[in-house]
């Protein structure tokens, strides 16, 4: 029996962190900001280097072939330095579903060059989970139309969709007929867009009749949301807890005030369990698949909450200087404040999480 | 109780109303200073007709009116309610000319109230600095006489309007080797005095609402001081007592929430109206009794002003409160919109201008500024509840 | 123009603080308490001395004839006190119903023993609000037959029940067919029962058919207990920071460390603006009966949701000795938690309070 | 990862369950202490098969197991399934034993082990005194030796047991000159010792749960203190430790949140069941995220101890979130009852015998003992995030 992470494990962590203080440090993440980069080719570069787009892919397709936990793991670093890149979509929901339910051909034509990073992959999934504004993509044969919005991973080569009917096509970013349109959010260290179909060509991934093959993707994207904002978290805390021990006020540290103090034991007490409980549905969706619907939808809610206390409480620690573009705290505010709304805000997580164990009258 | 302000004021509300109708078209707003003539006419037509500086002595180019707490409100509720700029009223008019009134000398009234009452002079205020922010006490922008003027080296920081104002009232160390809060002055100069750098500063929200400025030798004529060298802290004391009121006032916040409780009659979610889900629903009732609580606190602070009488709690509380309540209710809005909640700036399909998540920012930097959240605290419960304050370290 | 409180209010107010503070100190209360003795007739007289059960009683029947206000202000100093006396059914629901909707019969009957403090008048309106475990009175003419929960000012001569249609009745607490149970609650400084109806012969008020009569005695039970709760907490927070400011623990009064300090605070912060609330609602029943009903669900939930926050923080505040039976400290923490539950909790009246403006879908 | 035990801890698991299954009926429910010959054999059952003082050396009267973790939540987890008590684990044997172990003399070991394990010797705590509360170093009651004997004065509180323990370990001032810290000593003694006086302390919620201890010219033999004189601060810490670990503890919320969802599924209101309610609903899932996310910890805690890595954070807040979430959940609880939720004691129609409402208060009283949430607080920001300690006052 082990509930922790290997050495392996850490050492993935701990290389990913330190890949991107060098390659991403917050002057780097400014200029992709503040210049509307599609892509930090740089950054994804490295990442490659790293094996991460190929984390779950199988070895036969040229992966690592890990499982969903080691992609948490590494979407909590890519959290904690408020990474420019793609990951999600690209690296876990559209690979896991084309591992799962895509033909052979699907698979040989996708996996090794997703694994490579050379195709970078959207997904659109959001109408699966709810539908606002009429969006929502509907599927005559194989040709898809209607519009699809807050797709994850938007700057993209090639797009999972989801129909109304939770099927699941693969589209090229340059189908005819496919609009696309960038959404500007106030996470601007990744990508969301509108996609557009007219009557666009897609090809069906055919396992994916059974609905639960799409609500597994999203159970995977979720998790992955939550693990960034639980990395994105403890660099909030620790960022307090640091500027605490620094800034002087009435001639000492202010994290000598007792008020100061009670704030970061009260992030520090909520997060921390955040992490058990992170790793756990994590290796549920692999290991426990009986387990894994529930404890997702409560890690994601459950992060999205204690997220929001810590964006804002680190912030207050910081006083005026947090509220500041130039300290960039705010990129991290932001990627937390994203996470909370992509794939179900807790509202919908938790009646998701009743119905799971019947407790919704139909 | 008597809730009705009687017929004497009912024509007053009478009169501005059709005042409004009648001239509304001229209205300048008063966040856009870049057409100061139309801005300057339609304060005039107001300080002629007595909604501008109506209690401001006539010889300092007010109106003169005795004041009359019910007839201020009236007004303001009345501009509130049309929509419509009640003038000017930038931080001379709000913050300095109180001051100015209570300490400054016969000259100074006559040289600065009348120009910064038709805003010819706008103004800045230069209080907080990077090292002084809660322990503002601790500022180091020093002045020194040199002959008959102060020569000002520093730096302040959170200057709003520094990058329009032609004037900036000013906190500035006088005298070093006095206790802390002795050394203080309280100097007024030129903007545009040789030695002053002004840097836009951006905040989370990606707006450009404040500023640093820097003074390097910055040379003040010795009689621009308010009161007496050293009496710098009192003066500036009357002037945040001001700001800190208008912090959190909840009749915005009501304003707010009626538009959220609009996005939520309309916006859908699977078919389902907003206001139709239950968990929803509840919490946004919740918001509405907090935000009644506060404005009925609102009223009884202005019954108690009427009446001279004693509400100081019920004051304390309405920065903390009011500024809590505005930044969870705006966090709440981006909530109930789902995804379209993270929409910003030019994003199709944004909601209210993407104003709910700029105000969840901008209202952060509210519990942040005029006074933190815990310095309100500490007050409240040493001034309010007469708590002991912490004992004084060992140095 | 004026919101706030006359002399002769504030005078009232004090008067039965003084008057309950020298006879109903702690060790009456608990005497009362332990002793379960059904009503405290020592104390209950001294308030008919003060005229308070006469008082929203009309002058013709030897009333006062103050509005509702008066009356909540004098609720907000028996919260205060956690005074040992029927308050809410007996001086306000009852009196009001009678005047509202009885006939000149009944009004020349009771109103003036009512106001004498001679009877003592109970009121069952629960099943008015919400019905649990079936519970709920039926009229067969004059007629009534059932169960009703939750009594309030039980140990009385005659009660005011709501019937399954809204109608008022006043039924002798000797009546035959009426069978009386008291119901142990936490709050043991009042006293609540069941009642439960054989074909009891009931005195309906004629005036109540309209069933808003019946909401409006309920609105005023409302007022009654918040005015109840704003009291109680107020009393709450002074005692935490008396306490604190006496309590010595590592050298220094505890009301000077920090994390004391803006517990209090926060208490002061929360309850304070409720104050000009309750007034408003109170006044709004009588004053404003447009506004009356939405004023007061939420000033009810409202000051239930910041007495929770007070009877629990004031405890901490108290540490060790706030736990124990001897301080009496929980007296008014279970009176706080009692008035929460009665007539409607917090999720109850904000629902109602939706509703009031059309924001319920039918 | 590995979530499973392994096929050793399986049988294990096993053995366990089926002698459960046998003996159930002898079991004596550990809070009863009036029957002590049932609770002694009981006991005495537990300890030859190895449930009770697992890891005791056999010398002292134990199984003399080697110490495994697994094992240990085992037996834990299958006496709690089970709904019965594993043993007597009084403050005895789960605080005084383990401290003993590592400070107490051989001579201590073999005289005062074998008995408490057998629940021959209960023991009560005196630590807390009416004014050492957050502040427990500061503690007065003092010891003073005389000849070859101590003698104890002062007074106790929050002493529960003390009406059935027949001894006492209890901390005591032994240095009155030395720094506060260092002055303190350990001592253990009869309750039947002359000149003790305990006096039962009724709490808020009506039961008797805790005593009063007073202490006139108690005298105690010499030797009957763990430790040196003044080392009483280091063995209390190892005693408050496994204390902290005790509070809060997870899979009991567990248990009452499905007792509440139980409840929630049968209860009605206006004919709805509670659990149909849909913001009655959302809050339910929201204790239980929180009830999970602790239990995931705790199981985090048991592998990092079998496998000796570092939790400390995670440890150190257990009790602090713990008690919170478990106070909060027995108020909610009331609250879906609605007036039903006030029902105490005797009455008809009182759910859950009334736990609801006395859990309430009863996890009040634990989020202020055993270290108040405010010096849980401190404890984690100075100990866990290694920030700076109040400066000492000036005196």
């Amino acid at each position: 029996m082990e509930f922790g992470l290997s050495q392996e494990q850490t050492l993935l962590q701990d290389s990913v962190v330190q890949y991107l203080n060098g390659a991403a440090p917050l002057d780097r993440i400014k200029r992709f900001v503040n210049n509307c980069e599609p892509r930090a080719d740089d950054v994804w570069s490295g990442m490659v280097d790293l094996g991460i787009p190929s984390l779950i892919i199988a070895e036969e397709h040229g992966g690592i072939g890990c499982e969903l936990l080691d992609a948490a793991l590494v979407a909590e670093s890519l959290g904690s330095c408020a990474a420019p890149v793609p990951f999600a979509a690209t690296a876990v929901m559209v690979p896991w579903a084309i591992a799962e339910a895509g033909s052979d051909e699907q698979q040989l034509r996708w996996l090794p060059k997703l694994a490579e990073g050379e195709v970078i992959a959207g997904a659109a999934v959001t109408e699966a989970i709810s539908t606002r504004l009429d969006a929502g993509v509907h599927a005559n044969g194989d040709t898809l139309s209607g519009r699809a919005l807050f797709a994850i991973d938007f700057e993209a080569d090639v797009y999972l969709i989801a129909d109304r009917d939770l099927s699941l096509y693969l589209v090229d970013a340059d189908a005819s007929g496919l609009r696309r349109r960038p959404l500007t959010t106030i996470d601007k260290t990744r990508r969301y867009g509108e996609l557009v179909f007219e009557n666009v060509q897609a090809d069906r991934l055919p396992g994916s009749s059974d609905p639960e093959v799409c609500r597994r993707v999203i159970d995977a994207g979720r998790i992955i949301l939550a693990a960034d904002t639980l990395g994105a978290s403890q660099r909030m805390l620790n960022k307090a807890v640091n500027y605490s021990k620094e800034r002087m006020q009435f001639g000492r540290p202010i994290g000598s005030f007792q008020a100061v103090k009670h704030m970061c034991a009260e992030m520090a007490a909520q997060l921390e369990p955040c992490r058990a409980m992170m790793w756990y549905a994590a290796h549920a969706f692999d290991a426990r698949p009986e387990e894994a619907r529930l404890t997702i939808c409560h890690t994601k809610s459950h992060l999205s909450e204690v997220g929001k206390f810590i964006a804002r409480t680190s912030t207050e620690v910081h006083g005026g200087i947090g509220f500041t573009d130039e300290l960039g705290l705010h990129y991290w505010f932001k990627r937390i404040g994203a996470n909370r709304q992509l794939l179900g805000g807790p509202t919908q997580l938790r009646e998701e999480a009743a119905m799971r164990q019947g407790l919704v009258e139909a | 109780m008597d809730l009705s302000y009687g017929s004497r004021y009912d024509d007053f509300r009478e009169e501005v109303r059709s005042f409004i109708e009648t001239h509304r078209h001229l209205a300048a707003p008063d966040w856009d200073v870049s057409d100061r003539t139309k801005l300057q006419e339609w304060q005039q037509l107001l300080i002629e007709q007595g909604y501008v500086g109506r209690t401001i002595p006539k010889q300092y180019g007010g109106y003169g009116a005795e004041p009359d707490i019910l007839e201020a409100r009236i007004i303001a509720d009345e501009f509130a309610r049309a929509g419509i700029t009640q003038g000017f009223s930038g931080q001379g008019i709000a913050y300095l000319m109180p001051a100015l009134l209570a300490m400054g000398t016969d000259e100074q009234k006559e040289r600065f109230i009348p120009p910064t009452l038709r805003a010819e002079m706008l103004w800045c205020e230069g209080y907080s600095e990077p090292n002084a922010g809660s322990d503002l006490a601790s500022l180091k922008t020093s002045a020194v006489l040199d002959g008959d003027e102060w020569v000002v080296n520093g730096q302040k920081i959170w200057t709003s309007t520094a990058e329009s104002a032609d004037w900036m009232f000013c906190l500035v160390r006088t005298e070093p080797d006095a206790p802390r809060h002795k050394g203080i002055s309280f100097l007024l100069f030129s903007m545009k005095s040789p030695g002053i750098e002004v840097v836009p500063l951006k905040t989370m929200s990606g707006t450009h609402q404040f500023n640093e400025v820097f003074f390097k030798d910055v040379r003040v004529p010795k009689d621009q001081i308010v009161g007496q060298r050293g009496d710098g802290w009192k003066v500036a004391n009357l002037v945040l007592e001001h700001e800190r009121e208008d912090l959190g006032d909840p009749n915005f916040t009501q304003q707010r929430l009626n538009f959220l409780i609009d996005l939520m009659k309309t916006e859908t979610v699977d078919g389902r109206r907003l206001i139709d889900i239950p968990v929803y629903r509840d919490r946004l009732m919740q918001f509405q009794a907090e935000v009644m609580a506060l404005r009925f606190n609102d009223l009884r602070l202005l019954s108690a002003k009427l009446h001279n009488k004693n509400a100081t709690l019920a004051s304390m509380v309405m920065k903390l409160q009011g500024c809590e309540v505005r930044h969870e209710l705006e966090g709440f809005a981006i909530d109930v919109l789902g995804e379209h909640g993270l929409l910003y700036e030019d994003a199709p399909y944004v909601r209210n201008d993407g104003s709910w998540q700029a105000n969840y920012m901008f209202n952060l930097g509210l519990i942040i500024g005029g006074g933190t959240a815990q310095i309100q605290k500490n007050i409240i419960s040493e001034r309010g509840l007469a708590m002991p304050r912490e004992p004084r370290p060992a140095s």
